[in-house]
């Protein structure tokens, strides 16, 4: 039994690792239904661990009710909306006020996607336009040559992308270079210069010691050294 | 507008203040809009999961076109489940092992020709781009070497090597410095679809000829 | 310096409110500050304007109500640019929740124009399968799409006549949110020898710049911006002859300059009370030792 | 690929004018194919044949040229349908005509009625009938009806499509069926049969240098012509037999006048080009054959190959020799100093520690080393007594978190302190979580807040409010993108491969160790090569400035050569 347990998974692991790697150099037909079957398999896979999960979530809020939590009535909302939206996507049959059966675009599961889902996420969204203005002022202070670095091109970006910044490189003063008219205060050039040479380079940088990391941990995965998956216990 | 849409906007106007009262500060409008996204999303999320993946793959499959292979990964995808009953939570390991050294066997190949070797020869590039070109590939492969230097873990950041790693910070700064600036962009043309939700769909497509209709024409 | 501190302990709602209001009031009053199209959409604009009347574009729109602020002036306004000059456009959507604003899009376009669906243009619709989806298309879009979006079966659509693969179209263009311009790029335009052109988010933009260096792309839109461009160009040429109105992401630049130029204030105004205080207070730390 | 060496001397023959007798001029300037290579294409399935060749003589702009392949009879063989199969689909056809039996006549009738109501409505437009929306009305009810009557007859269609489909292949069996009729008729006409080639201007063909992935970067010849030929084009035998109509059939659907049959594995084709220039008599030239192979290995992947399989060698090595000698060095992580100040101070306070896995699945290796780092921290807040919060995006990821954790508490002889429901699953939708996420940052205010793992947008909005509330925050992620964000609003960040490196530096585990070992060997290479490859281009530079003209570009070269 603790073959079971304990190897078996890693032989799979190790066998699945092992043939969705060497596929990739074999061209034939089979071994691209290999990595479709695959990547099927792990759709429905994780089609099963949905409904884990929303267990785990009523579980979450059922608890918060019952043990009268504060903030349960909240949790009252959260189950309640679930259903609404949940059974609209399943129900076979028109409800008053909409002329389509719920699943389809006329019904009550799609209504609710665009009038109540689709606000609600736009709206978290755009959230951001507001925390990235704070997080700017707060944070971009020039303290050391590194954070005095990372603000200025943080607004020569800034203004390079705008039109401000294009009318102000039409007025500014232009000088000659060999027949070429250039704008002393040409902030798009800029910015696309800061985000094609030393942007492009940093991330160039990182990426080559990030591939190297997962190429690792992925090897590691497939012979059996890191286990994190398998969770605890025996 | 259909009343459907009129309704809807209504709703969707409501919604956006609620969740836009978050930046003020927590508040039971906040925490309600909160909630039921949360239980829109989650029963949403159901949803796509089963008209997308298990009546297709699964249900389908294997009732309409009789191919009996979706029926590993469905009971795979059972032993999942059965995470929730502690004596047979093992099994759950043999779908994790499945997934993951799946995943970990395309990760390999996938990203040495997708990303690693592509990035390696566009910085390896002999001298020939001019001498702003030029200029530009010796910034990019200094760039690129102090940045390597400062993730290097089996020397300590002193000396030559601190300094180098020093100068690979002032580069990555300067490279975090241009993300940022850049993503303002998108961040703020986010909110300002939303301002124009409010300001066009809502005020100038249901409340101002309402206004116009209710006030302006009782009033002449 | 107490006005410094202030500034520098700034409560984080006083600049909620600023930005708030730097985005609503050039809605309500516009600044008309000028938008200055670059080489980049230009080379969308120009090739479908030099492509004769009667000719075949697929618009593959990629994005969903995340992305719409900056993606759907663009479709729109070439959806509008398509009509001016009597070429047909073929819209799909490889996303699903994407549909519903492609619906209103060219409905309303197709409506201010006076075109007809499956004579003048087709909406495909969203079908499941990105990869597969595209590279059905390539060799027949009947068979990939049986029905377009209102279940009407596409074989028997005059538009469908004339043309009935990719590679019988002359422009291919992709309106994207995610990663879908390398697999149109890589499936559909090169195998097909199709132009193609894209638009995307201001944020993916940057990571499409080496095909248009390799000019795999004809032109690129990135985000609001590249929206408003193009929404200026159609504006410029056509404009007046056809009473197009400007478009939503023209009326957003002026609150993107503004919000910009409010960040840059602001974080220079910090710097500012910044320095003073450090002075300060070093002058402080030495008149107490 | 063998060079056609007669071809060369015949057309030598035509330049120096000593051709055949015939009318001179014209011959002379005939485009003819040169140097001919067919090949089986190295890095495919096997349906692949690639011609490669030069023009010889003028091309005349309106000429069109197509490829054709010499189809063996026995290639039948592959699309005859076994007498099972054909039963099946015969029955299925015959299901399907009695279905749609009833149905068409009604769909053709209401088709004439949706037409002639449409016209009356144009015409009620264009003349400004009062009637007009009545008509309008008339028409939309007739479409319906119309439409109605189509879906359901593709309802029946797609049923027969699923009958058809051969027991869990995705091959049709309709399809191929109708392979077989075509090339049956097709191959009774000719044994040469168009490829997918076919009526194209020769100046649109792609050019050898469009296709490093067969020739390489640098090829010889890179401006000759490349076809690869990968279909060959079956007539319809109602076309050759003159009784084609595209009308739809019983079945509903219309043949089309030609199909795409896909080359067969591992059969010889022989191949020639027809030349059609206006107002001449076609040219055919033959090219040769080839066999179109299998190929089991990608050759043009092999620089991949050997790359990984070196790096793989190296970094199982390196773990061997930690696992003798666990002591190995690992420079201070500045983040990860702070992670006990972080619990501590959280203790103190007696706030909850919140923290997150990211947004990725599980198959995500960043999520797999924030739950590897998430042990480490459960740990230390047994040890100090405090809570932690744990708000999961992915049920597995939950699942595995809980599972982690657990352990971590028994570790330290704590299990009575573990409280399951602490760590739950939230929403699958990116916002949502976010939103729920920050709310409890705003109503438990933790005094101490980890990002650790794959985040996308969402990130700024989590560090702010976390920044907001007062929490001490430590983020660590591989999401390059989101990276300025964490840096701007947390306390300290652990960028990139630091995140993946930190489970090696909490746990002191050898094997981690001397993983991370082998990727700073992989590393040391790299800046090896940058360093070496640098100096090598800027010496053949000078060398050039000093007259020799000398190729140092290895890499490029080593590629190549592999």
């Amino acid at each position: 039994m603790l073959f079971f347990k304990r190897q078996w998974p890693i032989i799979v692991a190790f066998s699945a690792g092992i043939v969705m790697w060497a596929r990739y150099y074999i061209p034939t037909e089979q071994s691209r239904t290999i990595q479709d079957v695959f990547t099927n398999w792990d759709r429905i896979i994780a089609g099963f661990a949905a409904a884990l999960a929303v267990l785990s979530m009523l579980h979450h809020h059922y608890t918060k009710v019952r043990r009268k939590r504060p903030g349960f009535a909240f949790s009252y909302i959260t189950l309640g909306s679930f259903a609404v939206m949940a059974l609209a996507g399943f129900l076979p049959w028109h409800l008053p006020g909409f002329t389509g059966v719920q699943r389809e675009s006329e019904g009550l599961h799609m209504w609710m996607f665009n009038w109540m889902f689709v606000p609600m996420q736009a709206t978290m969204f755009s959230v951001l336009a507001f925390f990235i203005a704070s997080a700017a002022f707060r944070a971009f202070r020039a303290r050391t040559a590194e954070a005095t670095a990372l603000l200025v091109t943080a607004c020569l970006m800034m203004i390079g992308r705008v039109p401000v910044g294009e009318w102000i490189a039409q007025k500014a003063t232009h000088f000659t270079v060999m027949g070429n008219s250039y704008s002393a205060l040409d902030f798009p050039a800029l910015a696309s210069w800061l985000l094609n040479v030393p942007n492009a380079a940093v991330f160039r940088g990182i990426l080559l010691g990030l591939i190297l990391s997962y190429v690792a941990i992925a090897i590691r995965i497939i012979f059996g050294i890191e286990r994190t998956y398998m969770g605890g216990g025996d | 507008m259909t009343p459907g849409e009129v309704i809807g906007t209504w709703i969707a106007v409501g919604l956006t203040l609620m969740m836009f009262s978050f930046i003020y500060r927590d508040n039971a409008l906040f925490r309600i809009g909160e909630h039921l996204y949360l239980g829109i999303s989650v029963g949403y999320f159901v949803n796509i999961q089963y008209w997308q993946v298990i009546a297709p793959d699964v249900y389908r499959a294997i009732r309409v076109d009789h191919n009996y292979l979706p029926l590993i990964p469905a009971i795979l995808g059972i032993f999942i489940l059965l995470r929730l009953v502690p004596s047979l939570a093992w099994l759950s390991r043999m779908s994790f092992a499945l997934i993951i050294g799946g995943a970990a066997g395309l990760t390999i190949p996938n990203n040495i020709h997708g990303l690693f070797l592509p990035q390696l020869f566009e910085t390896l590039r002999p001298f020939d781009a001019g001498l702003a070109g030029n200029l530009n590939q010796i910034i990019i492969l200094i760039a690129v070497f102090s940045v390597i230097i400062f993730f290097f873990f089996s020397l300590e950041h002193k000396r030559l090597v601190g300094s180098a790693s020093k100068i690979g910070l002032f580069f990555l700064m300067i490279g975090f410095g241009a993300s940022f600036g850049y993503t303002v962009m998108a961040r703020v043309s986010l909110l300002i679809g939303r301002i124009q939700f409010l300001y066009y769909d809502w005020f100038q497509g249901i409340i101002w000829p309402w206004f116009q209709v209710a006030i302006l024409h009782r009033a002449i | 310096m107490r006005l410094v501190q202030a500034i520098l302990n700034l409560d984080r709602r006083v600049i909620y409110t600023i930005v708030a209001l730097s985005v609503a009031w050039p809605l309500i009053q516009p600044l008309k500050l000028p938008v200055v199209p670059t080489p980049e959409v230009k080379g969308i604009f120009d090739t479908i304007d030099a492509l004769p009347a009667g000719s075949h574009i697929l618009i593959g729109a990629d994005f969903d109500p995340a992305s719409k602020p900056e993606l759907l002036p663009f479709l729109e306004a070439v959806l509008a640019h398509c009509f001016v000059k009597d070429l047909k456009p073929h819209l799909l959507t490889l996303w699903p929740s994407g549909p519903g604003l492609m619906q209103t899009a060219i409905e309303k376009e197709a409506k201010k124009f006076g075109k007809q669906s499956g004579v003048d243009y087709c909406f495909l619709g969203f079908r499941y399968g990105t990869l597969a989806v595209v590279l059905g298309m390539a060799s027949s879009i009947p068979a990939t799409f049986v029905t377009d979006f209102y279940g009407k079966p596409t074989s028997s659509m005059p538009i469908y006549q004339e043309v009935t693969k990719i590679s019988q179209m002359k422009y291919l263009l992709d309106v994207a949110a995610g990663a879908t311009v390398e697999l149109w790029l890589a499936y559909g335009a090169q195998p097909e020898k199709v132009p193609m052109g894209a638009s995307c988010t201001a944020v993916s933009a940057t990571q499409y710049y080496p095909y248009l260096q390799a000019k795999q792309l004809t032109g690129l839109a990135g985000g609001m911006k590249g929206s408003a461009e193009y929404e200026k160009l159609l504006l410029d040429k056509y404009g007046q002859q056809y009473n197009i109105p400007p478009g939503d992401a023209i009326r957003g630049m002026d609150a993107q300059s503004m919000v910009h130029l409010f960040i840059v204030l602001s974080i220079i105004i910090a710097n500012i009370c910044f320095f003073i205080q450090t002075r300060y207070e070093r002058k402080q730390r030495r008149a107490s030792a | 690929m063998r060079t056609k060496w007669w071809l060369v001397g015949l057309s030598l023959v035509f330049a120096l004018g000593l051709a055949p007798p015939g009318p001179q001029t014209a011959l002379a300037l005939a485009p003819y194919p040169s140097e001919v290579t067919v090949f089986d294409i190295p890095n495919d399935d096997g349906t692949n044949l690639g011609v490669t060749w030069h023009w010889f003589g003028a091309l005349e702009p309106e000429t069109k040229i197509t490829i054709e392949v010499e189809v063996a009879g026995d290639i039948l063989d592959q699309f005859k349908l076994t007498p099972s199969e054909q039963q099946r689909l015969d029955a299925a056809r015959s299901e399907l005509a009695q279905a749609l039996a009833p149905l068409i006549p009604e769909r053709d009738a209401a088709q004439q009625d949706a037409d002639a109501a449409n016209d009356a409505l144009q015409l009620g437009k264009a003349n400004k009938a009062p009637d007009t929306p009545e008509l309008l009305r008339d028409y939309m009810r007739k479409q319906s009806k119309l439409d109605s009557l189509n879906a359901r007859i593709e309802y029946f269609r797609l049923v027969f499509a699923s009958r058809t489909r051969a027991r869990g292949m995705t091959k049709d069996l309709d399809q191929k069926s109708r392979f077989f009729e075509f090339l049956q008729a097709s191959l009774a006409q000719s044994s040469w049969l168009p490829s997918n080639v076919h009526d194209v201007d020769p100046a649109t063909l792609d050019k050898i240098k469009d296709h490093p992935e067969i020739f390489g970067q640098k090829p010889e010849h890179e401006d000759w012509s490349f076809a690869a030929l990968d279909k060959m084009l079956a007539t319809n035998p109602a076309v050759i037999a003159g009784t084609y109509s595209d009308k739809p059939d019983q079945y509903a659907s219309t043949t089309p006048r030609t199909l795409d049959v896909e080359l067969q594995k591992n059969h010889v084709y022989n191949v020639r080009m027809v030349i059609q220039q206006p107002e001449a008599r076609p040219i055919i030239a033959e090219l040769g054959g080839a066999e179109a192979r299998v190929n089991y290995f990608s050759v043009r992947l092999l620089n991949n190959f050997v790359f990984a399989v070196l790096f793989a060698i190296v970094i199982l090595a390196a773990v061997m020799i930690a696992r003798r000698n666990p002591n190995l060095f690992i420079r201070r992580i500045q983040g990860l100093e702070a992670v006990d100040e972080a619990i501590g101070r959280a203790t103190e306070m007696g706030k909850p520690v919140l923290y997150l896995c990211g947004l990725d699945t599980i198959a995500s290796l960043s999520t797999l080393a924030a739950i590897n780092v998430l042990g480490r921290v459960a740990r230390r807040v047994a040890d100090y007594d405090s809570d932690l919060v744990v708000p999961c995006r992915d049920p597995v990821v939950l699942t595995v978190a809980q599972e982690v954790v657990r352990e971590g508490y028994v570790d330290r002889g704590r299990p009575d302190a573990y409280r399951e429901d602490k760590i739950f699953f939230v929403t699958d939708d990116q916002f949502a979580y976010t939103a729920a996420t920050c709310g409890i940052m705003m109503r438990e205010k933790p005094a101490a807040n980890f990002f650790m793992g794959g985040y996308y947008a969402e990130s700024l909005l989590l560090a702010e409010t976390g920044a907001a509330s007062g929490a001490i925050q430590i983020a660590g992620t591989d999401s390059l993108p989101q990276l300025p964000f964490f840096i701007t609003t947390c306390d300290y960040t652990l960028i990139g491969e630091e995140l993946f490196a930190a489970s090696a530096y909490l746990s002191r585990e050898p094997m981690l160790l001397g993983s991370l070992k082998g990727q700073d060997v992989g590393k040391a290479l790299i800046m090896l090569l940058i360093l070496v490859q640098s100096l090598l281009f800027v010496a053949e530079i000078i060398l050039k400035k000093m007259g020799y003209d000398v190729p140092l570009d290895f890499l490029k070269m080593m590629v190549h050569a592999l």
